[in-house]
Parts: C-alpha cells; sequence; structure tokens
C-alpha cells in the first residue's frame, strides 16, 4: 500500500520526466507526453501518408503504463483507486495500439514508397519509421515481391519479367482533402499553385480556426504542429 | 475494422482493379497502317490481316498504345458518350442521365480519354465536371435519406464512383445511427468471420437439398 | 473515425460530481484527481464519472449549459442564424448522450432536453448539408468550418473528402493538368 | 480479343471483393501465362521479318507487345489483390485461419499468409520494452473494464488472468476482463452482452 503512493507520486504530473535526446532538455510532465501522442495519434488517422515516428512517446508512455501496472500489482485488494488506474491505462493503450495500427496499415499499403522516403530520412533527427517498423516494412516488402515473382513473374518472357518499382509504386494521395484545426496563426499560406486559368490562392490561416483543404499544402505545418488533423 | 482501412478513394495505382477495369473501355479507331497477322482482332472479317483504313472499337488500353507517338498506328474518335450530343444532355439536365449504362466508369474513363488529346478535349474536361456539380446534390440528399425507401433504384443510375460516393454518405449515416442507439458500445464478431459463417449455413443448405 | 472514437475523445472532458465517499488524491498519468470528501463536489473527467455513477458512487452535476431554458435559446439563435453558432461544447452531443444515458435521474428535465439537443444537431446538420452543396457548386478549394463540431464533421467525413477528391481531379482536368491525364 | 482471360481473372476477383476470397483461378493463370508467352514467340519471328523489311510486321509487333504488357498488369493486380485480402484475414480471422478458407488459396498463398503472421508477431514482441503489445487488441475504445459475455458454442475450459478456470458451455454467461475475451468475441466464440 505504501509502494502505491509513493510510486504515484513519482508519476503525478508535477514531476517532469526526462524526456531527452541528444543532450538536448526537453522536461515533459507524463500527461504532456500523452498529450502530444495523442495529437500524433489524430494527425496519424488522418493524413493520408505516413507521417515521422513518435518512437519516443510511445516508449515513454509504455513505461508509464509498465510502472502502473507493476504498481497495481503490489496495491491490496479492492483499493478503490487500481480500477481507476486500469481504466487509464487501457485508455491510453487503446490510443497507441490504434496509432501503430494505423502506422502499419500505411506501410503495408505504400511499402516500395515509404522505403524510399526512408532512406532520405534515416540520418535526420525524425525517421520516418522505428527500427521494429523498418525491418517489418522490409520484411513485408520482399515477402510481396518474392510471391508476385514465384507465382507470376519468373514464369513470364524474360523481357517482362521483374517489376519496374516506379511504375507500380503506390502512393499516398497527398492532394485528399483534410479537416484541420489551426493551433498558431501563419500567414501566407499558398493554398492552390498558379494553374493556366487561375491565379495562384494564399491565404493566411489563424488560430482556432477550422478548415477543410487538401493535405499537401498543410503537410508541412502538421509536422509542425502549427495545425492539427481533426 | 475501419481503423486499417487507409482511406483508399480510387487510386489509380497499377494495381488498382477498378482502374484496370476502366481501361477497358473502347474508343473507335481506324488504322492509319497495315497490321499483318493480327486480323483476328476484328471480329467482322476472316482477313489474316488488319488492312490500312480498318475501323475498330479497341480498349483504351491498347488504342491509347497504339496511338501514341507521330506515326501513330491508329487514330482515335470521341467515343458516343462523349460526344456533343450527349454532352448537351449531361448539360441540360444532368439527373436524369443513366450513367452507369453509358459507363459504367463515366468520370474515370472520362479522364482517361483527355490523354489522346483529342479535338473536343476541353469540352469533355468540362462536361465531366459540370455533370458531377449537377448529379452532386442529388446523389447527397439521397444517401442521407434512402434508409427506408428502395436503395437499389436510387443507385442505379449512379456511375461506380458516384456509388462509391454514395455508400460513403450512407456509411457515415449509419455508422451515427449506430452510435446513437448505442449498438456502437457492443464489442462483436468481425466482418469476415460472420460473413464466413453465414456462407458456410448457406453451404449446408445448399448440400443438403 | 468511428463515432466511438470521437466518443472517446468527449470521455476526456471533465464534469463535476458529488462523491459519496472520501479518498485521498489519485496521481493517474493523465493528471491528478481529487481529493474526494463525501458531499463535495469534484471535477473528474467523464469516462470517470459514468464509470462511478454505474457503481453508484456519485451524484454526476448536469454541466451549466444542459438546462431546458439556456438549450430553448440556443435553439431559437441555431434557427435565425445563417452561419453555425458557438456551441457551448464542442462535444454537446456526446455529453448528453452519456449523461442521459447513465444518469437520467441526475438531470432535470431529462426527456426535454434530449429533444432540444437532438432538434439543435438536426437543424446544424441540415445547415451542413446546404452548406456543402453550395461549397460544391461553387468549385471553391477550401472552406472553412468554424464552431462544427467534431462528430458533426465525422458524419459526412467520408462522404466530403470523397466529393471533394473527385471534384479535384476533375478540376485539375479542366485546367489541362498532364498528371491527372494518365 | 488480346488479353481476355487475364480481364476475366480481374473481373472474378472484383465481383468477391467485400465477400469471402474466390478461389485461387490456377488454370486461368496458366493460360494468361501461355497468351504472354504465344505473344512473345510470335514477336520474336515477327522480330527477323521486320529486320528485312516487311513494316507491317513492326505494327504487329507493337500490338502484341501491348498485349503482353496489359496480360501482365492483369495476372499482378490479381494476386496483389488477393494478398491484400489475405492480409486482411489475419486481423480478422487470427493467426488460424478456418480450413474451407484455407482451401481457396494456393500454396504460396498459404506460405505468404504464415510469413504475414511471423513478420506481423516479430513486429508486435519488438514494441516496447516489457514482452511487447498485442495490435490485433483493443480495436474499439475501451469502455468498461469487464464485460458480459455469453458462449456461441461449446469452446472448452478457459482459465482467467487471475488464475480461476470457468467452462465455455454454449449459452453459459460470463463476466469477464474485456482484455482477455476481446479475441473470441472477435472470432464468434462468444457474443458481448449490453446489459
Amino acid at each position: 500500500m505504501s509502494d502505491l503512493v509513493e510510486i504515484d507520486s513519482l508519476l503525478s504530473s508535477n514531476t517532469p520526466l526526462n524526456n531527452t535526446e541528444d543532450g538536448e532538455e526537453e522536461a515533459m510532465t507524463a500527461s504532456e507526453v500523452l498529450q502530444k501522442l495523442e495529437e500524433a495519434w489524430l494527425n496519424e488517422k488522418f493524413a493520408p501518408d505516413l507521417l515521422p515516428v513518435k518512437s519516443n512517446l510511445v516508449e515513454c508512455m509504455l513505461a508509464q503504463i509498465d510502472a502502473m501496472e507493476a504498481n497495481i500489482a503490489t496495491a491490496k485488494k479492492g483499493d478503490f483507486r487500481i480500477s481507476v488506474h486500469r481504466m487509464e491505462i487501457d485508455r491510453i493503450r487503446y490510443i497507441i495500439s490504434s496509432y501503430l495500427r494505423i502506422r502499419l496499415a500505411k506501410i503495408e499499403k505504400f511499402t516500395t514508397h515509404v522505403l524510399q522516403e526512408e532512406e532520405k530520412h534515416r540520418d535526420t533527427d525524425t525517421p520516418l519509421l522505428s527500427d521494429a517498423e523498418l525491418e517489418f516494412a522490409k520484411g513485408y516488402n520482399s515477402s510481396v515481391m518474392s510471391h508476385l515473382t514465384n507465382t507470376a513473374l519468373r514464369h513470364m518472357p524474360a523481357n517482362v519479367a521483374s517489376l519496374n518499382s516506379k511504375e507500380t509504386a503506390v502512393v499516398p494521395l497527398v492532394d485528399s482533402y483534410v479537416f484541420l484545426k489551426v493551433n498558431e496563426t501563419t500567414e501566407n499560406v499558398l493554398i492552390e499553385e498558379e494553374t493556366v486559368d487561375a491565379g495562384e490562392e494564399i491565404m493566411d490561416l489563424l488560430q482556432g480556426d477550422q478548415h477543410i483543404m487538401r493535405y499537401r499544402p498543410v503537410a508541412s505545418l502538421v509536422e509542425s504542429g502549427a495545425v492539427s488533423l481533426i | 475494422m475501419a481503423a486499417l482501412l487507409v482511406s483508399s478513394g480510387m487510386t489509380n495505382n497499377y494495381f488498382s482493379l477498378d482502374d484496370i477495369l476502366a481501361s477497358q473501355e473502347t474508343i473507335p479507331c481506324t488504322f492509319n497502317v497495315k497490321v499483318a497477322t493480327m486480323g483476328y482482332l476484328d471480329q467482322s472479317t476472316s482477313d489474316v490481316d488488319i488492312n490500312m483504313g480498318t475501323k475498330l472499337d479497341l480498349p483504351f488500353w491498347l488504342a491509347k498504345y497504339l496511338h501514341k507517338g507521330s506515326r501513330g498506328i491508329v487514330s482515335v474518335d470521341t467515343p458516343k458518350t462523349y460526344k456533343e450530343g450527349y454532352r448537351h444532355i449531361f448539360t441540360a439536365d444532368p439527373n436524369v442521365v443513366d450513367l452507369y449504362r453509358l459507363g459504367p466508369y463515366f468520370y474515370l474513363f472520362g479522364e482517361k480519354l483527355l490523354s489522346l488529346q483529342l479535338p473536343d478535349t476541353d469540352d469533355i474536361a468540362n462536361v465531366l465536371l459540370k455533370t458531377f456539380q449537377g448529379r452532386f446534390r442529388n446523389i447527397m440528399d439521397g444517401s442521407q435519406n434512402a434508409l427506408h425507401s428502395d436503395l437499389a433504384s436510387q443507385m442505379e443510375k449512379l456511375d461506380v464512383q458516384e456509388r462509391q460516393l454514395f455508400a460513403a454518405g450512407q456509411q457515415g449515416l449509419h455508422e451515427f445511427q449506430k452510435w446513437e442507439s448505442r449498438e456502437s458500445e457492443k464489442l462483436s464478431t468481425s466482418a469476415m468471420v460472420s460473413n464466413h459463417r453465414k456462407r458456410k449455413r448457406i453451404g449446408y443448405i445448399a448440400n443438403a437439398t | 473515425m468511428d463515432a466511438s472514437e470521437i466518443e472517446f475523445l468527449a470521455e476526456k472532458e471533465h464534469v463535476r460530481v458529488i462523491p459519496n465517499f472520501s479518498q485521498d488524491k489519485i496521481y493517474l498519468i493523465s493528471g491528478d484527481l481529487g481529493p474526494f470528501s463525501a458531499g463535495l463536489p469534484v471535477s473528474i473527467p467523464l469516462w470517470l464519472a459514468v464509470n462511478l455513477k454505474q457503481r453508484q458512487k456519485c451524484r454526476i452535476l448536469p454541466p451549466d449549459w444542459m438546462d431546458i431554458d439556456g438549450l430553448k435559446d440556443k435553439k431559437q439563435e441555431e434557427a435565425d442564424s445563417r452561419f453555425f453558432t458557438d456551441m457551448p461544447s464542442p462535444f454537446y452531443m456526446e455529453i448528453t448522450q452519456l449523461l442521459l444515458q447513465c444518469a437520467t435521474d441526475d438531470i432535470p428535465g431529462a426527456d426535454e432536453v434530449r429533444t432540444l439537443i437532438k432538434d439543435i444537431w438536426d437543424l446544424r446538420l441540415a445547415k451542413l448539408r446546404s452548406s456543402i452543396d453550395v461549397f460544391i457548386k461553387s468549385g471553391a478549394s477550401h472552406a472553412k468550418l468554424n464552431h462544427l463540431t467534431l462528430l458533426e464533421m465525422n458524419t459526412v467525413r467520408q462522404f466530403l473528402t470523397k466529393a471533394l477528391d473527385h471534384m479535384h481531379r476533375l478540376k485539375l482536368c479542366v485546367s489541362g493538368d498532364p498528371a491527372v491525364q494518365q | 480479343m488480346l488479353a481476355e482471360k487475364a480481364l476475366d481473372l480481374v473481373r472474378e476477383l472484383h465481383r468477391s471483393l467485400g465477400g469471402t476470397l474466390s478461389p485461387y483461378n490456377e488454370d486461368k493463370i496458366r493460360q494468361v501465362l501461355e497468351e504472354m508467352q504465344t505473344l512473345y514467340d510470335q514477336n520474336k519471328d515477327g522480330a527477323q521479318f521486320a529486320a528485312e523489311g516487311q513494316t507491317d510486321l513492326i505494327s504487329a509487333i507493337q500490338v502484341r507487345h501491348a498485349g503482353i504488357q496489359r496480360n501482365k498488369r492483369c495476372l499482378l493486380a490479381y494476386l496483389y489483390t488477393r494478398l491484400e485480402q489475405i492480409r486482411k484475414m489475419r486481423w480478422e480471422f487470427g493467426s488460424v485461419l478456418p480450413p474451407d478458407v484455407k482451401y481457396n488459396m494456393c500454396e504460396q498463398e498459404v506460405q505468404w499468409f504464415n510469413q504475414y503472421n511471423r513478420l506481423l508477431a516479430n513486429y508486435m514482441r519488438s514494441v516496447g520494452e516489457s514482452g511487447g503489445l498485442d495490435l490485433t487488441q483493443d480495436m474499439k475504445p475501451p469502455k468498461t473494464l469487464y464485460v458480459l459475455v455469453r458462449c456461441i458454442a461449446d469452446h472448452g475450459e478457459f482459465e482467467t488472468q487471475d488464475g480461476n478456470t470457468v467452462l465455455f458451455k454454449k449459452n453459459s454467461q460470463h463476466y469477464l476482463l474485456r482484455s482477455e475475451c476481446e479475441h473470441l468475441i472477435r472470432q464468434g466464440v462468444l457474443e458481448h452482452i449490453i446489459q
């Protein structure tokens, strides 16, 4: 019982967690991490393409859940708080599972494209995939390719017996429409490129406003957090 | 399982079955050269070759391939449905037209046609957009209200993409109603499992008789 | 998105309850709750409030806006306005649904509240449909949707985005964009 | 017409989408591959004569080449779309498929299913620090910790997380942790009852 209180206070939202990477101090409380994770989940859900992975947030929340579960295990049976903590754990686990599932579905759908993009991201601060996702993507890609090869391609005439991945890669439709909410006022956003019969269209996105528009013009704003997909 | 379905729409990708079916729609072609030994493509004659000047309806994928380049093997003409006569009908009253019968991939095939640079390309492009805008309200109202009336007849005149749109409208409404009646709270058997069950039951009955 | 997921988001909203038990602060990952003192109001997330109510451990205090006269005015305002009015809660529908399901006895005039909220919802949805029609006919490329709630958006999400995606492609065709014409 | 059989494959699969997987049409696949080979052989012969100046053969070569490409696209789309369906089955049926569903798959597809199963299991095991996360669970937002369920069919004994054993007898009702019976509900063994 005393254990519960002790670890509980460790996990109180007032205690900043050390969520640092490459030496940069960035202290966030558990509830802030959860909030960020929830935003990442919704953005991922609505964005037509795969967004850079938020491994830190996922790992941090999983660790919190583990600690809380260890905690519950030591608590006295029938403690009112156990069910409350359990319900919260269920809610957080749902967000994490759903987030990772949506990512897997995109990785499977756009495998070739995702692997190409990952090349560009790999050595930056914002890798597209986690290590586990990368391994999964490679495995998935090769399983599909060898299936197509074994069942069809290798029985085809030599001049057509391979796949041109440029031609066949399934790519996300970044021109799809999305709903969004503006978090930070951003001026002069290019909404429509200039076309033959219409000029370009520029507008200001004001904090608090909600819009429906194509994803492409705001893709970078989603990544920076200036807008959220809803 | 909706969470696992990345918004798909009609992607024009290499593996898309819809795109393959849309590119099977035919286009009136005239052969500019003789094509030896391929006479069997023309079912109206028993000639061994296709002779110069032969008129033949070819599927889009073949017409496009033979048309490209400056010395095109075939010349292409606008399919009847996209010619001026029909374009007038679409603009005058888009809602009475049975696009499925004329299509069924009215828009998708229409988009493909544009790449052939027919003389009336601009007019075709315009009529595609105007037709959709003109039919939109009916599709929306139908999909939001057609709960008790006959769905099949509502959807009959819609082209494939319009049907998908209609279905999306219906689904949004149904999901909301399921939520309102608290049905969405219930954990349920996955769709494939219950489909499989039903099918099996039908199978047993069929075997028994 | 599933309506049940929007409900899930709505369940984070706080409501005030009067517990019939006492309990020290609970340190949740999402923030501290309590302390709970029997008979004293305390603000907790809806998911917990519903759970406590089901276990008969609290009485729920309806949100300020869940009041018959206020809702009548709101309904009139919505009917009079061409635009969507600002709702007192971005999750008005979900909160009403959940509270009326588990805590009818705590909501004065529960049936009338239900009817009024549903009327407001219907007014707003009708407005949404006609504005969608105007939007598509105008051929505009984007629209501002202020004051529209998540659940309202969601009932037309797939339909509207599909329709706009389709129209976008057709517009590219008209402007002769070669990207479409493969 | 050229590539007619390949189109049949596509039509056949397109009709069955949304339902259960249609039987793997090995026969037709073989015919498509044969047509491709025939067109290719004819083109090889044709190329020789064309080189000798017979230009009407060059256009024939182009027609046949378009046919080869079309056959290829239809066949690959058929196989690829089936994989997408099979992948979906892993999420809906679980890691073991009913025999009659498996019956409609070819040997390589069964192998692919097993491979996908392994890939997914490896991935799920690697999530987090403590033994992974089962992503095929928690498919809906949680509402309650415990759920009331009814057995749709006899399913033998079941050990709950707290060490008790319950007997899943047809029509018997149980009050279980949601997390331990969600799979069985999705697979149609148990039915969730809302009070």
